[in-house]
């Protein structure tokens, strides 16, 4: 490990960012974007999501590709249970 | 993958015993904690699985109640908790630099930060209490269904909403509860200077766990309180 | 004690048929591997047990092989899942002219009605040849229906409708079993099929309790229950006229369509606001809780016996309706 | 090899120290496994005593013995029981935990205290059950079906639920642990493609207990806050769908299945090669397919609901995925089996659980191909074929394996031999217990016999089937008695065993027998390959005897 310290004010910098988005996806809700206001929400939260976990989550300057294998796996799972389940749903009442 | 020797015997307070080096231990530490955070990811995994089955069904009712929900309280408890992930990560610095004062600093920050997103929770739970938008046997959304009378509502299907919105923020919440335990305990110990450059893996995994919390959240938001806010016609 | 030891159920419809013969090759295919497998196994046993002087040979591995016996049985599989889905596809798809029997069940019984209006409890009397097909709800928790010589079975879910069908082939009577668990007396909530030649089965009918038909006693109740004042031909009705809509595709509120099926009118029965026809308010009262489920049976069938439209296709499909004004989604 | 005599008097991780505290706060993964030991043994006979009250009530149609309700929680303690306190810690809390370091040559666990820990945790929810039990006990199935089990049953289901969700974490842990040790502990030399095919089975277990579980304990909360909160998430009178419960629960218990039959097939694959005197056949088909088996088991979840109602076109793909499931598990098959080719065979008692694993997982992997069928399931589903289906698996497959692994490495755990003779005498009696309690049921399940029936006074045509199960489950229950009752006998009375009784390849059998608390003496450099049976030298007589 023996991480690399970040300086703070790439810190911040990232905290801003995160505040902006937050305040941003809050606003954008409002505007009638017809079915993407849920796909903006989500780019919104994912692009947030991401950003913690590479930068305060330091993700982005680890060594171990062992982590970096562990977040994609839970990502993966998750989207199969996900995936196959929503298989059921949306099919289960066609004639 | 450390396929060094496991030979030395003499270690310092900090190196347990069956580990080679304090590197290996580190490493070990921090597999561990992504592991188990993946297996949160799971366990919020499954109740996000339920979530989509039932706003995929009932999106008119999940819209309504989505729209009962105060708007600016979520939006606050999102900042709120965004900050406190800043603290812990400057607490992680702190730490990694040996700035034992600065450490107990922002940990007490983040204390801070966390118990006012718990307390603007419990505001909003109350708020729900008052609605009588509690499930059970005094749910009631009359209130939703005359406020919105654009969107057919099915009073059932609303307490489904409000199901999956209290055991998402309830879950969220209890674990927000055991980050604060879990940081109580890390103040203590660095009041009493147990950390430092050489040892602050406490620190660093208890952050990372604050972190993955602050995620849930960051999902938990758009999920909840912006399903749908458009104008209606 | 042992009245009888049979080691083969009764075979007694015609999805039997098509099981008994995947089920026959199945059960050959799995005696020729194991048997296979269980003799290498033995022989290897016999042949390679140890002996002085003799060491073993060291082998590493054969791709070859490997690759063989990978993809060798995924083919054989592959038979299997192609055979197994054509007969589930027949057995989950009714025809379309089938006889329709309403099946409630409860803790613990089975309560049937026929389209006649005849009502069983733990018993269904069908005749030999016939298209049957049971839609079926429960009034409390999931319960199965079970019948062994037909071969089929369909969990009955609560709040809303599962279809099972079935052509009986021999007459007889036949055990009829609730298969998943509900509970104290789950192993009592058992019935009879009673299968019956035709004649016999129409002496049956008429002999049988009289009732009014089932669409019949949805008529009255739809009077009663006052969706007749909304619900009507002339286009005042502040409800989709009803006439012709089964079956149908419908055009919803939000853009969606559904097929106006057994499960569509019994949900816009209990839950009106979740589909709301496109060109109507969500205006309609939530019946859930104020009707039972056999009443609930009897207002589909009612609807559904509303059936066609006369020759002259009247533009009973809501989906031909202009919405009168702008909607939300 | 060091002679016996002074095997005894070197300090090991028994003799270490003594008390009842350093037991109950011990670290040593070595100690820690036979707590586990004692601890599922003491579940097991439990969960075979409510088996046995099941086999009895059925002896007659009429259900004369115990009442509805008592038989109802009977077959629901005896399945959660079972699965949760048995089945799932048996192999890899004990097995796994004492050979885990040891085969890859750490001195302990990642994690020790989290590997205390997680016994705590299991101890834990033992005690919330036993409570449970005894306060009146639970009548869902261990299915937990909803509404059922959230707004109908009127037993405990909230303590069972809770119960549970303590023992998933206590599971969640352990995986944990193997994970971090395998990536992070293994000796200088130890290769990925020189780890022991145990430590692959465990490896791929791990990931299953490390994503499944979770999934289970969420499920078991969103249960417990429907009932006791009266949240409507699964009730449909509440706007739920009872299908839902289904799928997360399956999500999990699905592949749960394989974290009980992928130790116990890693177990088998350390038994063959020793007793073949062979390296593993297609070690590398060998490892993947246990990866395979577990990231596969996650697709095929809904297999268990084709007739619960949920749509056509998933049923589809499940079913095809679940074939896709097979093949893995055939591969492994083929691979013991091409193993013993041209080997040197003896039969000592491990090898004898080998063969009746191999036997009795082949048949229960073809009937599975039954049960994944679209076709044959929604005749069979909820019948005794599928209870006799995941009996052979579970029963046959893992608790063969569990047994034949405590055989193989039972000197290594107490330094004692157990008496062979009697050995191959109960692996006998349990493999022939076996196919008696369970092969009538598959034909009974054809017949039709629903699953889960107290009484069934109307079709007395299922008493002789039921009659020979029965007769049947008390020759087994003699054949599960027999090892303990000798296992203990041998700790006191067996011959001490030498550091290598089997000549067997791996570096627990280098270590001495028991092992020094801190595994060995010095660190192993490993500089061979896994199952290096060329270069080691066939046992004396003395063992095959």
């Amino acid at each position: 490990m023996s991480e690399r310290i970040l300086s703070s004010k790439l810190y911040i910098g990232i905290w801003a960012t995160l505040m902006c988005l937050t305040v941003i996806t809050a606003v954008v809700s409002f505007v009638d974007l017809g079915p993407f206001n849920t796909v903006v929400a989500l780019v919104i939260a994912t692009i947030k999501a991401s950003l913690v976990v590479l930068f305060f989550m330091h993700v982005r300057y680890t060594h171990e590709r062992m982590t970096k294998v562990v977040i994609v796996a839970a990502f993966f799972f998750l989207l199969l249970l996900l995936a196959l389940s929503m298989a059921d749903y949306t099919t289960r009442f066609l004639a | 993958m450390s396929d060094s020797p496991i030979a030395v015997e003499t270690h310092g307070p900090e190196l347990r015993h069956h580990f080679a080096d304090v590197e290996q231990q580190r490493d070990a530490a921090s597999l561990g904690m992504w592991l188990f955070l993946a297996t949160e990811v799971m366990f919020f995994g499954g109740m996000f699985c339920a979530y989509l089955v039932y706003r995929y069904w009932h999106f008119h009712e999940f819209a309504a109640g989505s729209r009962s929900l105060d708007i600016y309280l979520g939006t606050i408890n999102t900042a709120v908790l965004i900050c406190s992930s800043l603290t812990v990560a400057l607490g992680v610095r702190a730490a990694q630099m040996g700035k034992q004062k600065l450490l107990v600093v922002y940990l007490l920050l983040t204390l801070v930060f966390g118990l006012t997103f718990l307390g603007i929770k419990g505001k909003e739970w109350y708020d729900k209490y008052e609605e009588h938008h509690i499930p059970g046997a005094s749910f009631n959304a009359d209130d939703i269904v005359k406020e919105y009378p654009q969107i057919p509502i099915n009073q059932q299907y609303e307490q489904t909403f409000f199901s999956m919105y209290f055991a998402m923020t309830g879950l969220h919440a209890l674990h927000m509860i055991i980050g604060v335990g879990l940081f109580t305990v890390l103040l203590y110990l660095a009041l009493k200077g147990r950390y430092s450059a050489n040892y602050y893996t406490p620190i660093e995994n208890a952050g990372l766990y604050w972190h993955f919390v602050d995620i849930v959240w960051i999902y938990l938001f758009p999920l909840l309180y912006l399903i749908d806010r458009k104008p209606l016609k | 004690m042992f009245e009888s030891f049979p080691l083969w159920p009764a075979r007694a419809s015609t999805t039997a048929a098509q099981v008994d013969a995947l089920y026959i090759f199945l059960v050959c295919l799995s005696t020729v591997m194991s048997v296979a497998i269980f003799t290498l196994i033995l022989v290897f046993a016999a042949k390679y047990r140890r002996r002085e002087g003799v060491k073993a040979e060291q082998i590493e591995g054969s791709n070859k092989l490997e690759i063989t016996w990978s993809v060798f049985p995924l083919l054989i599989f592959m038979v299997i899942f192609f055979w197994g889905m054509i007969i589930y596809f027949h057995e989950r798809t009714p025809p379309h002219d089938a006889t329709e029997v309403y099946v409630v069940a409860k803790q613990w019984m089975w309560k049937l009605q026929h389209e006649e209006g005849q009502r069983e409890i733990n018993q269904l009397h069908v005749p030999v040849g016939r298209d049957v097909k049971l839609i079926m709800t429960s009034q409390d928790v999931i319960h199965s229906f079970f019948v062994p010589a037909f071969r089929i079975k369909q969990d009955v879910l609560p709040g809303r409708y599962t279809t099972l069908w079935f052509r009986a082939t021999q007459p007889g009577t036949y055990h009829l079993f609730c298969s998943q668990y509900c509970g104290t007396l789950h192993s009592e909530m058992v019935g009879q099929i009673v299968v019956m030649e035709p004649a016999q089965y129409q002496a049956w009918l008429a002999g049988g309790t009289p009732g009014a038909p089932l669409a019949e006693t949805g008529a009255t109740l739809f009077q009663q229950l006052g969706c007749s004042t909304c619900h009507r031909s002339d286009t005042q009705g502040r409800g989709p006229d009803l006439a012709g809509v089964f079956g149908r595709k419908v055009l919803l509120e939000d853009g969606r369509t559904v097929i106006a099926d057994d499960d569509y009118i019994r949900e816009s029965i209990l839950a009106p606001s979740a589909k709301v026809v496109a060109g109507f308010k969500p205006i309609m009262p939530v019946f859930q809780g104020l009707v039972s489920e056999e009443q609930l049976n009897a207002l589909v069938a009612y609807v559904k016996s509303l059936g066609q439209p006369e020759k002259g296709e009247r533009p009973g499909i809501p989906a031909t309706v202009q919405p009168p004004q702008p909607k939300v989604q | 090899m060091a002679t016996a005599a002074i095997t005894q008097e070197r300090q090991n991780y028994l003799n270490q120290s003594y008390g009842i505290k350093s037991w109950l706060l011990t670290t040593d993964h070595k100690r820690i496994a036979l707590l586990y030991l004692a601890s599922i043994t003491f579940f097991f006979f439990i969960g075979g005593f409510f088996a046995l009250l099941i086999r009895l009530e059925l002896l007659t149609p009429a259900g004369d013995l115990v009442l509805a309700d008592t038989y109802n929680k009977l077959f629901s303690m005896h399945g959660q029981v079972m699965i949760f306190f048995f089945l799932i810690p048996s192999i890899p809390a004990v097995l796994g935990n004492f050979l885990v370091p040891l085969m890859i040559g750490a001195k302990d666990l990642a994690f020790p205290r989290i590997n205390l820990l997680s016994w705590y945790l299991y101890i834990i929810a033992g005690l919330m059950y036993i409570h449970c039990m005894l306060t009146g006990g639970v009548d869902t199935g261990w299915t937990f079906y909803t509404p059922f089990s959230t707004a109908f049953s009127n037993t405990k289901v909230v303590e069972a639920g809770l119960a549970i969700f303590v023992a998933g974490f206590s599971s969640i842990l352990t995986g944990l642990n193997f994970v971090v040790t395998i990536h992070r502990m293994r000796a200088p030399g130890m290769t990925w493609t020189r780890l022991p095919l145990f430590i692959w089975a465990h490896y791929a277990t791990s990931i299953i207990q490390l994503l499944g579980t979770p999934v289970l304990a969420v499920t078991l909360v969103l249960v417990v806050l429907e009932r006791a909160f009266h949240l409507g998430i699964f009730d449909p009178s509440r706007g739920g769908d009872p299908l839902l419960f289904q799928h997360l629960f399956w999500f999990y218990s699905h592949p749960a299945v394989y974290i009980m039959i992928l130790p116990a097939m890693g177990v088998v694959t350390e038994i063959v090669p020793c007793f073949s005197r062979k390296r593993v056949f297609g070690y590398s088909f060998v490892a993947m397919s246990s990866i395979a088996i577990a990231v596969l088991g996650f697709l095929v979840w809904a297999h268990h609901m084709f007739v619960a109602g949920i749509s056509l076109y998933s049923a589809m793909v499940f079913s095809m995925l679940s074939y896709l499931v097979a093949v893995p598990s055939a591969i492994k098959v083929f691979n013991w089996t091409a193993t013993m080719y041209k080997g040197s065979i003896t039969f000592s008692t491990p090898m004898l659980y080998a063969f009746g694993f191999i036997g009795l997982f082949t048949m229960g992997g073809l009937t599975g191909l039954f049960l994944a069928c679209l076709g044959i399931d929604p005749h069979v589903h909820d019948t005794y074929f599928v209870i006799a289906h995941f009996h052979y698996i579970m029963v046959g497959g893992a608790v063969m394996g569990y047994l034949g692994g405590m055989h193989f490495w039972w000197p290594k755990i107490s330094g004692r031999l157990y008496p062979e003779g009697w050995g191959r005498l109960a692996a006998l009696i349990v493999f022939v217990g076996f196919n008696l309690t369970f092969f009538p049921q598959f034909i009974l399940g054809y017949l039709g016999m629903p699953r889960r029936y107290w009484d069934y006074s109307h079709s007395p045509e299922f008493q002789v089937l039921n009659v020979l199960s029965t007769a049947g489950a008390s020759v087994l229950g003699v054949g599960y008695v027999l090892p303990m009752v000798y296992f203990l006998w041998s700790m006191r009375y067996g011959k001490l065993a030498p550091d290598n009784p089997w000549n067997a390849a791996g570096l627990e059998w280098q270590t001495t027998s028991p092992p020094p608390t801190f595994n060995f003496e010095e660190t192993p450099v490993v500089n061979f390959e896994a199952y290096d049976y060329e270069h080691i030298p066939e046992p004396e007589v003395a063992v095959e005897r």
